[in-house]
């Protein structure tokens, strides 16, 4: 009668677990006779994080091409094993089990962002890894792990170094600004970004006005943006995701909003897409940024890389100048490379030795991790759009346009002050 | 033991700002077949809604073999013996003919029995009404007497003491419509008491002892047949001024 | 922090976002509330508009919102070839509901897949000469990037709205779903009338893409934060009733901003959707249903 | 009885090979596979005793099953509880929320009801995001309680999803079979029919959107301690909601083994994408077969089975 009538739940899942075994089976024939050395990963290919994480992937890759066409480490080959993580957290145990015990990487590094670091520390933990984090913030703040590193130059104490340059910024212009107003979406970022600036805000002794969340599918951000400027803030921090930053740069500049200082922490602006399309509206904007073509941030190697990126990176599908994350997550690799090299040695423990140890000289500057993992001395810089013009890309190669205000010794141009006055 | 009387007293239901029953009243009594006649939109669907419970009244009481049901639920009604067939057949066409009389044997008639006997019990339903042959098929698969004959099977199956049948016939040739008379007359004939709404006057007045007519919400007549028709009042709502 | 002034500007904010909200929904208003196909991947649709609108916009540096009209005659064959394929495989065999809702999942994956494998992830934005501009209306400042959208939902709902009501087509339509008899005696093929109707849904869909990407930025993921809202503000105004929908989508947009301006924004869309919670328990066919 | 009581025993039996197959040295990753799929068994199996049995489209499951992964959360934070109290409280909770969906049914129908469980889902997410207490936005990191049984925790956590799973199947056999399925199945033909019959509809639909809550609930349990990081917008990703959907339609949802053989095939072929494609393909694959389905084999692939034998 009915044919699935006779069976039964034990059928059913004895299935389940068919399958599931078959699958343990599947991509572990990539064995080599030349025995490379594997770094394994999963990255944010798609879903909400990809715009970052394809630049991210392709830069690692250049960097495998540099190291191969230099023979290798230790004489065996590099490659490259990643899957995606499609951003999504539940994916990481899953994957990185994959890339251990089916793969057997002898190295990980970590995918982009803090969400997608987070589900694999304790995986790393657990087997005692040494792991390279690519763009996270605060992460081993509750695990402390010790061979944990993080090449996200957010500082030895993430949440509050994260924005410290923005207020030291503040706390100096003269007049001195006395209010505040603290804005960001409901999101992992811009929730430490905002807590770390309360903080902030506490130490250097200015006035809170405005202080809310918005949720991140918010369409229009003119009544925020009014809102705020009904506080009358001297000051306004935003902690933001790429729409919400364009949104709320639109939003402030359509309602009139024109405090002394606008910016902070704001994601999305760094990118080239975004600069190009909001062109001069930038102007005046004071933002965190990791990297800027400025005469003080040329390290040895950088300009190498770009040239290389750029050339690849139309095929990719990426972003063009790739002057965000790409050159960090080459430094992240460039950094276990040598750890590698320096230590002759795969052990977990004695790479992670040295690399605590050691300064590496990497293609972002000279970077020295401190006991939490993190860069021992921040270097989130603040940066400011100046005599942007129209909306060419070409622009955005040459210096001046994001120019440099902090920390003080890759300073690169004055603060023009207030914010009305950069932007005419 | 013939059980099956249904009292309506006062009911009243209105939507928004229209009311579609007026303070109704009626009094069906054991083992009578009953008719109920009106004009589109006088009311008689909403009337038998609010019996069978599928709407909630605004007024009045319903009671059935001297029990308030005025507020309990439809299901429990079918349970006491309400059970009403639909003017559209709604069958549950996922499951056979057979199936569809399942339901009602398991939770209406009360049941809840081992299936193999429900099942033995709604073939001779099915027999009793003709479409034993039809039994393992899909109501999809039914002609529309055939889907007719599966709303009053279904209904039967329910095991009622008062049916209320909703326009069974509308639609059918004559001879179908005998057909279902003879199964309805039938029925009567075991003691169960039958309300007909129907818009074949022939059917109606060959069937009914007694026959109500509204109108507007409002009973404007009732009688025997030969009474009902030749009442002026149900004329004028029938044809109009 | 209560002031009159912040009201004011906040309700106009609002009345704005719900024309915006307006444009977006009407194609769902029609398709669903009229024809009863539960198309979830209209907001699919809807970037798909705002991909066009952007691609003109950078290559050709054509006006955005010109170009989504332009492209309207493109987007409503192409919806019309949707429904063919929709009607040949539900609703001929009958019992579409839950299939085709499948079906349109699966259209909204394959659309967003498309557009990411064809534009990449990025932010896509636009350029315009009215973005970043406002104007002073008696004391209420107004966002130009918001107030030409606005008036383009404003005329989408009208000109839709005397489509319906004026015209025989439109008649056709109407009749489809409430009155299988009219339509008959019109003489008219119901698959066609259907057909007509579902390619002006995606049409209306398109260009209210055009208007969402002038009014921020997207990628091909940013439909799934419009699949609540559409399909609530449809429902809010009362299926089918195109007035309705304008009405309920300046509820919803006037909701969001007082919210945002007055207490904590965090709270704008929970209260959007609370609305509808509260509409549907109270009155299921919504404010303006039949 | 007897083959209920025999049905048990064989669930009685799966479990037990499923903790014999935990305590076997075999590659971890397969048990962080076979956990996802599980997870989907549960999921797509909850979900149908609702929309394949009683049909009610159930739009908002990611919210039952995030309340769950909240629930264990909050339990984790509060008190440290231990698995077993994680699972069953969480099963609960999301049971007393669809008993709460279950009274919209009273006055919502159809894609209005589906409507509802979306802005249900909205709502609930809003409300975790902004309290911190279960970590808000920013989301919160669980620490594993140090040695589990069998040494290690994806094995535990494998063998407790297997025993969910086989819960969960059981259930729906149990469901299916008695006279509440039955009832549920002439309630999804015409809900005004089934209550003239005698249908008891209003109770019914209370027991399938509890039943179908608890399970979903029961499935988001342990995903704190799978992922160790959970976070509002992934506890309550789309994902959960499509494939939940998605699973009972591409193996028929009118039977138990449906929606096992959906979440089997799909997970599956999810997971093996994922270390394999690896890229935007590996969406488009499942819109294609999606659609592919719904219209080559609209009931799915057991009606694919059932259709050559006739009927």
């Amino acid at each position: 009668m009915r044919p699935w009538g006779r069976w039964s739940p034990l059928r059913a899942v004895a299935a389940v677990l068919g399958t599931a075994f078959a699958l343990s089976s599947v991509g572990s024939a990539t064995a080599q006779s030349a025995k490379p050395i594997k770094i394994g990963l999963g990255m944010a290919l798609t879903g909400g994080l990809s715009a970052n994480g394809k630049p991210a992937l392709l830069a690692m890759q250049i960097w495998r091409d540099d190291i191969n066409k230099r023979g290798g480490l230790l004489d065996r080959p590099v490659e490259l094993i990643y899957y995606d993580d499609q951003t999504n957290p539940a994916t990481v145990p899953g994957i990185y089990t994959k890339l251990l015990d089916v793969d057997q990487v002898n190295f990980v590094v970590s995918g982009y962002g803090t969400n997608l670091i987070a589900p694999l520390l304790p995986i790393v933990m657990e087997r005692k890894l040494t792991l390279m984090g690519v763009l996270g913030l605060a992460n081993n703040e509750k695990y402390k792990y010790p061979n944990y590193f993080q090449i996200q130059p957010s500082g030895p104490d993430p949440e509050a170094n994260w924005a410290m340059g923005f207020f030291e910024i503040a706390g100096k212009l003269n007049p001195r600004p006395q209010t505040i107003a603290l804005v960001g979406a409901d999101a992992e970022y811009p929730r430490h970004a905002i807590d770390g600036a309360r903080e902030l805000v506490k130490t250097f002794g200015f006035k809170t006005v405005y202080d809310k969340s918005y949720p991140p599918s918010t369409v229009d951000y003119t009544p925020i943006a009014r809102a705020i400027k009904a506080a009358n803030p001297d000051i306004v921090f935003v902690a933001s995701y790429p729409p919400d930053s364009v949104g709320m740069v639109r939003a402030a500049r359509e309602v009139g909003l024109q405090p002394k200082l606008f910016g902070g922490g704001m994601v999305g602006l760094q990118y080239t897409s975004v600069m190009t399309s909001m062109g001069p509206m930038l102007n005046g904007i004071v933002n965190y940024d990791f990297w800027a073509p400025e005469r003080t941030m040329m390290f040895p190697g950088i300009e190498e890389f770009f040239k290389e990126y750029q050339a690849r990176a139309e095929k990719a599908g990426v972003d063009p100048l790739g002057y965000y994350l790409p050159p960090y997550a080459y430094a992240a690799v460039q950094i276990l490379g040598r750890a590698i090299e320096a230590t002759k040695s795969l052990d977990q423990q004695t790479v992670a030795d040295y690399i605590r140890k050691t300064e590496f000289r990497t293609i972002v500057g000279k970077v020295k991790f401190g006991p939490n993992g993190e860069w021992a001395k921040s270097r989130v810089l603040m940066i400011q759009y100046q005599n942007i013009e129209g909306r060419l890309v070409e622009q955005f190669k040459g210096p001046g346009r994001k120019v440099v205000l902090y920390p003080e010794e890759f300073k690169s141009g004055n603060l023009i002050y207030p914010y009305s006055a950069a932007q005419r | 033991m013939v059980g099956g009387r249904l009292e309506v007293e006062g009911l009243t239901k209105r939507f928004g700002g229209f009311t579609a029953l007026n303070g109704v009243s009626l009094d069906v009594k054991s083992g009578e077949r009953f008719g109920l006649i009106g004009p589109n939109g006088s009311g008689k669907t909403t009337l038998i809604n609010c019996v069978s419970g599928a709407l909630s009244t605004d007024g009045g009481r319903i009671r059935f073999e001297g029990r308030d049901i005025t507020a309990i639920p439809a299901h429990q009604r079918t349970r006491l013996g309400v059970v009403r067939s639909f003017q559209i057949p709604k069958p549950f066409i996922s499951m056979t003919v057979l199936e569809n009389l399942v339901i009602p044997l398991e939770y209406a008639a009360g049941a809840r029995a081992e299936r193999a006997d429900c099942a033995a019990e709604a073939m001779d339903i099915l027999r009793t009404i003709g479409l034993e042959s039809k039994a393992h098929t899909r109501p999809a698969g039914l002609t529309q007497i055939e889907m007719r004959k599966l709303e009053l099977a279904r209904a039967m199956a329910a095991k009622p003491k008062l049916l209320i049948s909703d326009e069974a016939m509308a639609g059918l040739s004559s001879g179908e419509v005998d057909d279902i008379l003879t199964i309805l007359f039938r029925l009567n004939e075991r003691g169960i008491t039958i309300i007909m709404i129907e818009h074949i006057m022939r059917a109606v007045m060959r069937f009914s002892e007694r026959i109500i007519v509204l109108d507007a919400g409002e009973p404007i007549a009732e009688g025997t047949p030969n009474e009902i028709v030749r009442n002026s009042a149900v004329e004028k709502a029938y044809l109009g001024e | 922090m209560f002031s009159w002034d912040l009201l004011a500007n906040a309700v106009v904010a609002g009345v704005l976002l719900g024309g915006f909200y307006a444009a977006v929904s009407l194609g769902v208003s029609l398709t669903f509330g009229l024809l009863d196909v539960v198309n979830i991947a209209h907001p699919a649709f809807v970037i798909l508009g705002s991909y066009a609108a952007y691609a003109m916009n950078s290559s050709f540096g054509l006006d955005p919102i010109l170009t989504g009209m332009l492209l309207t005659p493109l987007f409503y064959v192409l919806g019309a070839a949707v429904y063919q394929v929709y009607y040949a495989s539900f609703e001929r065999r009958g019992e579409e509901s839950l299939r085709g809702l499948v079906f349109f999942f699966g259209l909204l994956f394959i659309i967003e897949v498309s557009l990411s494998l064809t534009y990449g992830v990025d932010y896509r934005l636009v350029e315009a000469p009215y973005i970043g501009k406002s104007i002073e209306l008696g004391g209420v400042g107004v966002a130009v990037r918001l107030l030409v959208p606005f008036a383009v939902g404003l005329a989408m709902t009208l000109a839709l709205h005397l489509f319906l009501s004026r015209t025989f087509y439109g008649r056709a339509i109407k009749a489809v779903s409430q009155d299988r008899l009219a339509l008959r005696l019109m003489g008219a093929n119901p698959v066609r009338i259907k057909t007509i109707a579902f390619g002006i849904g995606i049409a209306a869909a398109s260009l209210s893409g055009a208007l969402l990407v002038t009014i921020a930025p997207v990628v091909p993921s940013t439909d799934r934060d419009y699949i609540g809202r559409v399909f609530a503000i449809a429902v809010l105004g009362g299926l089918g009733s195109i007035g309705g929908t304008l009405v309920a989508a300046i509820i919803l947009g006037v909701a969001e901003s007082l919210m945002a301006t007055f207490f904590g924004p965090s709270w704008s869309l929970a209260v959007s959707f609370g609305i509808l919670l509260l509409a549907l328990a109270v009155r299921p066919t919504g404010l303006f249903g039949r | 009885m007897v083959r209920t009581g025999g049905g048990l025993l064989v669930s009685l039996a799966v479990i037990v090979g499923g903790i014999l197959l935990a305590s076997l040295r075999v590659n971890l990753y397969f048990y962080f596979a076979g956990y996802v799929v599980l997870q989907y068994v549960v999921v797509a199996t909850a979900w149908n005793i609702l929309g394949g049995y009683a049909g009610y489209v159930n739009f908002g499951t990611s919210a039952f099953f995030a309340l769950g992964a909240y629930t264990a959360i909050f339990l984790i934070e509060a008190f440290r509880a231990p698995l077993p109290v994680l699972i069953l409280a969480g099963g609960l909770v999301s049971g007393l929320l669809g008993l709460g969906i279950g009274y919209l049914t009273l006055r919502l129908k159809g894609v209005f009801f589906s409507i509802a469980t979306l802005a249900l889902s909205v709502v609930l997410q809003t409300l975790i995001m902004n309290w911190d207490y279960v970590g808000g936005a920013k989301g919160v990191t669980v620490i594993r309680p140090g040695s589990p049984l069998f040494g290690n925790w994806v094995r535990l956590l494998f063998t407790v999803m297997v025993g969910l799973a086989v819960a969960a199947v059981t259930v729906a056999w149990i469901i299916e079979r008695s006279w509440v399925g039955r009832g549920l199945r002439a309630l999804r033909d015409s809900e005004e029919a089934a209550e003239c019959m005698g249908v008891p509809t209003l109770r019914l639909k209370l027991f399938a959107t509890t039943i179908s809550g608890f399970l979903l609930g029961v499935a988001g349990a342990p995903f704190p301690y799978y992922v160790t990081y959970v976070e509002p917008s992934s506890a309550f990703n789309l994902d959960y909601a499509v494939n939940a959907l998605a699973m009972p339609m591409i193996g028929g949802t009118t039977t138990w083994i449906g929606p096992v053989i959906g979440a089997v095939l799909l997970g599956t072929a999810q997971q093996v994408a994922t270390v394999t494609i690896s890229s935007e393909l590996n969406l488009l694959i499942v819109g294609v077969v999606l659609v592919a389905f719904v219209v080559l084999a609209p009931e799915g692939i057991v009606g694919l089975v059932r259709r050559p034998r006739g009927r």
